[in-house]
């Protein structure tokens, strides 16, 4: 199964190039933006074929090692390969 | 002869280009604003290496789009030299006037080294101090230096010859131990077109004067010194 | 200032748990009451909670300090500022200090890190300098250790991602492994800056009626004290409010550095601290204390990332990338102007009073208002009790055996994770921006030129915290001997040194024995060699389970070479050369 | 509103954060994955209310600086803020 996996940071948490992009976007002339955030999105396909597994595999990698989660959320959606 | 060293929030090598340049010129350079919209006369324009905006998003992408570079294109387009060292390489492929991207290194760290440089030309404004297929020595300091350029496009710079500079062994070889960031074919700098817009990853700035350990820096400014005066 | 009236909170009698979170002792407590002749508001005791406590008040370590000699012909500015400064010669100074983020760095070692370097990097251009180097001494547990890996790889890349993007080079450091730092690494950064001796900034904020000024980051829940979380007034289901991990923004901080030293052309500050530990309370506290001034703030003028935050929130959060600067009357426009052009934020916020209390308004209500003294002078002051530990027997060679050959043992040894190449660490680190460094990491000291001019500074970090552990007195002596001769081994004359004294827990006889015997011994060397310490942090209660780290009182010199056309190095030149073995 | 974009690197071009990932992975016993791939993923909010307008603005806003085309694809999901 395809796992596609969002990391982001926690509300709260100071996120810079959020702040950067921001900036960066007002000065193109983009005015009306706030709020940009920025995180990281993930693919990864599992050899397991059943979901429930799959979704606790998904899980185990998110807390082991793709999301720091002292400051990051993760989510994810799973699909059929 | 007149330069224009380009400083961006979060440019750092900024001072370090100007004493080369200074150096090489008898003149200090002027230090031009990003925000600045007008670029006074120039013979050469240069993009220094650092953190504009933090390298945040890609590096170089933000500071690409500073109203400055839009003078910085025209320039280029109508001839103007320009010189991009590693931030400075990355702006230009950003903005358009080199092709490419450079990504995250293949280690994922950062590395800051000497590294052993073939020239690849010594028929420019920026390299004819230099011969061709002399290895030089210059340090290097990114994250971000792994050139990447489409089949179609590398096939184009190898055939026009726009390579400047690859990382090769002390005697000039292209191995892959020689390349310390996963660059396609070795490659540590290319041309434009026209052979005036040179982007390159290592800071020959930093290697000018014998307390630094060696000068082989020093060439590339007073090529373009006696190129352009 | 809103010119609000003066409405007091409501001030509901705080539990002793409550009081007890905020790492105040009853004893403590008791104090505090008589010095505010009424019960604090929870703002107010969670301002006495951060001035009080140890990191601020070094209140167990302040008597000990004292034995360290701090004077000298090159000393311009001693203990007691943001950094030390030494004299150059010919109108230049150095400006240098080093500061420890244990912890943080052990809850998250690439931010905890990152920040550390930022923190120290405030206190060296708070004081009109720029940084021109940057060193770090690193400890971590046992190569072995499931977690050390992790660790080793977030704090270097930390350390090395704010350096590096702020343009400074890190031109050297100290890395030790020893299971006893298992669950407490140690990471003390260290920042050396150049500053002409006629022009340093310092915090006193003399003057009645000035503007207090807030310029850089905006301010977040970041590392806001824990104890917070404990207190009816927050929802406890409310994840947004739940204090924050600081996270580093070094491309902010290149932008505050740059601001500031432009303001400091034009001569318009009178006092300027960074916010580090408890930002707002303990910058402006201390700048008004040092001052002797009282201090209004009208939080309701921060600029905030956050909305909804208390008065409390605002005056513990840690934000980074934050000052706070005291102006001289009508030049706010001139400064206004300079923080904008950097695209930082600028605000005035208050300013000085002659009420000598320290004052905190929000939404009209007066949320704390504390007299000066209690805050700064009426900490407690701890002479605690210690007990010097037996000295280990000393090992005769003869009791020891012989390695089974020389080369094994030469093998083993190179091989072995402490004395291994520290390569890997380095080149993470960009050790040449500024194009001045001419000794490179690797050598006994890093080397950079000051800038323009044919001197060189030399930088060394040393403690061997093993000596330390086996006898403090000797191992404090050895550590300031180590860096004195890394210095001179590049032909530099020793200057001065800066110390981050890292322990355990001082209430503990044992501990508190480790760290009189460390500073005593480092006192001697230092008074031997006329090496004075000009500045110097303090770190206590490394440790986890009763496990204490191993006393390391890291000292970290500054030598100037007079030519660096005459430098000293490592190399070996040329074939044929004499070797010689000098010492005892 | 607010866009949700995800941008990711275009089937061919190199991906040696993915790699690495994907090699912890196996490091810490996740046996059957592969094909990781890292991209990054922006939230930010447009003061346009009009979807066909805010989709043309988070598209310009994508190739004028969001996405690098040459190598990254970009994706979006719009919702009412
Ligand atoms: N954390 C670090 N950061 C930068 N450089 C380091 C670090 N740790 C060690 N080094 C450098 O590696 C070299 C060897 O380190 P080490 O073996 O600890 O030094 P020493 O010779 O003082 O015992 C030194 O030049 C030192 O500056």
């Amino acid at each position: 199964m395809k796992a596609r996996i969002t990391i982001t940071l926690k509300p709260g948490v100071l996120d810079p190039q959020g702040k950067a992009i921001e900036g960066a976007l007002h000065a193109l002339g983009f005015g009306g933006v706030e709020g940009v955030r920025q995180g990281k999105f993930i693919e990864v396909e599992v050899a397991e074929s059943d979901p429930t597994r799959a979704r606790e595999e998904i899980e185990r990698m998110c807390k082991q090692l793709l999301a720091n989660t002292i400051i990051e959320n993760y989510a994810y959606e799973l699909e059929a390969a | 002869m007149k330069a224009s060293v380009i400083v961006f929030p979060g440019s750092n090598c900024d001072r370090d280009a100007a004493v080369a340049l200074e150096r090489a010129m008898g003149a200090a350079p002027q230090m031009v604003w990003h925000g600045d919209s007008e670029l006074p006369k120039s013979d050469l324009i240069l993009l220094p290496g650092g953190f504009s905006y933090g390298d945040y998003l890609r590096s170089g992408a933000m500071a690409a789009h500073s109203p400055i570079m839009r003078e910085v294109v025209r320039r280029a387009e109508a001839g103007t030299p320009v010189l991009g060292i590693c931030n400075g390489f990355q702006v230009l492929t950003e903005a358009g006037l080199l092709p490419g991207v450079l990504m995250r290194n293949a280690t994922l760290r950062f590395i800051c080294k000497d590294v052993r440089l073939r020239v690849e030309r010594d028929d420019t404004a920026f390299a004819s101090h230099y011969k061709k297929d002399e290895v030089v020595r210059i340090p290097i300091a990114h994250k971000d230096g792994c050139y990447f350029a489409d089949p179609g496009t590398l096939y184009i710079l190898e055939n026009e010859g726009r390579i400047a500079f690859r990382y090769c062994e002390e005697d000039g070889a292209i191995t892959d131990a020689a390349n310390p960031n996963g660059s396609t074919g070795n490659i540590a700098g290319i041309y434009n077109d026209t052979s005036t817009v040179l982007g390159m990853m290592p800071h020959p700035e930093r290697l000018i004067d014998p307390a630094q350990s060696g000068t082989d820096g020093a060439k590339m400014f007073s090529s373009l010194v006696e190129t352009l005066h | 200032m809103s010119g609000a009236a003066d409405v007091k909170p409501e001030t509901p009698s705080l539990s002793e748990e409550l009081v007890a979170e905020h790492g105040i002792s009853p004893e403590e407590y008791e104090r505090l009451l008589e010095e505010l002749g009424r019960e604090p508001t929870l703002t107010e005791l969670g301002v006495f909670s951060v001035m009080w406590s140890e990191h601020c008040s070094y209140k167990s370590s302040r008597v000990w300090l004292k034995k360290l000699p701090t004077s000298g012909s090159q000393v311009i500015q001693g203990p007691g500022e943001n950094a030390g400064v030494v004299s150059l010669g010919d109108g230049q100074a150095a400006v240098f200090k080093m500061e420890s983020h244990n912890h943080p760095s052990y809850i998250e070692p690439y931010q905890g890190a990152a920040t550390g370097v930022g923190g120290i990097m405030r206190d060296v251009f708070t004081m009109g300098a720029r940084p021109i180097a940057n060193m770090n001494a690193l400890r971590f547990g046992s190569p072995s250790h499931p977690k050390t890996r992790h660790l080793v790889a977030g704090v270097v890349s930390g350390i090395g991602d704010y350096g590096n993007c702020m343009g400074v080079p890190t031109i050297g450091g100290e890395t030790n492994f020893d299971p006893r730092y298992n669950d407490n690494i140690l990471v003390n950064a260290m920042c050396v800056g150049l500053v002409d001796a006629n022009r340093i900034f310092k915090s006193a904020a003399k003057g009645v009626g000035l503007p207090v000024v807030y310029v850089g980051s905006k301010t977040g829940r970041d590392g806001i004290h824990g104890a917070t979380m404990a207190s009816a007034e927050f929802d406890e289901s409310s994840e947004e409010k739940r204090p924050t991990v600081q996270v580093g923004d070094p491309f902010t901080e290149k932008l505050l550095l740059e601001a500031c030293l432009e303001l400091m052309n034009e001569d318009v500050i009178i006092a300027i601290q960074d916010m580090g530990a408890a930002g707002l309370t303990s910058s402006s506290v201390e700048m008004a204390d040092k001052g002797g001034v009282g201090i209004d703030l009208d939080l309701d003028l921060v600029p905030m990332r956050e909305e909804g935050m208390t008065a409390y929130e605002m005056l513990l959060s840690e934000s980074q990338e934050r000052m706070l600067m005291v102006l001289k009357p009508g030049s706010e426009p001139v400064a206004e102007r300079i923080f904008k052009k950097w695209e930082l934020d600028f605000a005035v916020i208050g300013k000085t009073t002659d009420t000598g209390h320290f004052v905190a308004r929000h939404n009209g209500v007066v949320e704390a208002d504390i007299p000066l003294p209690a805050l700064a002078h009426a900490a407690p002051i701890y002479e605690r009790p210690y007990e010097t530990r037996e000295k280990l027997p000393t090992i005769a060679p003869q009791d020891v055996t012989a390695p089974p050959s020389i080369l094994s043992a030469l093998e083993r040894l190179i091989g072995s994770p402490h004395l291994s190449s520290r390569r890997w660490i380095y080149e993470q680190y960009d050790h040449m921006v500024m194009a001045d460094t001419v000794q490179r990491p690797g050598g006994d000291a890093g080397v950079v030129r000051v800038h323009g001019t044919d001197k060189g500074l030399a930088v060394s970090c040393d403690v061997t915290p093993r000596y330390c552990a086996a006898d403090p007195f000797e191992g404090g002596k050895q550590a300031v001997a180590e860096c004195w001769r890394n210095l001179t081994a590049t032909g530099a004359k020793p200057l001065a040194i800066t110390d981050c004294l890292n322990f355990g827990n001082p209430e503990r006889p044992e501990i508190m024995g480790e760290f009189v015997g460390a500073i005593e011994g480092m006192a001697e060397a230092c008074k031997v060699f006329h090496f004075p310490v000009v500045s110097g942090n303090v770190s206590l209660y490394n440790e986890t389970n009763g496990v204490a780290i191993p006393p390391t009182p890291a000292v970290g010199g500054v030598g100037l070479i007079a030519n660096i056309a005459e430098m000293a190095n490592m190399a070996l030149k040329a074939d044929g050369d004499v070797i010689l073995l000098l010492g005892l």
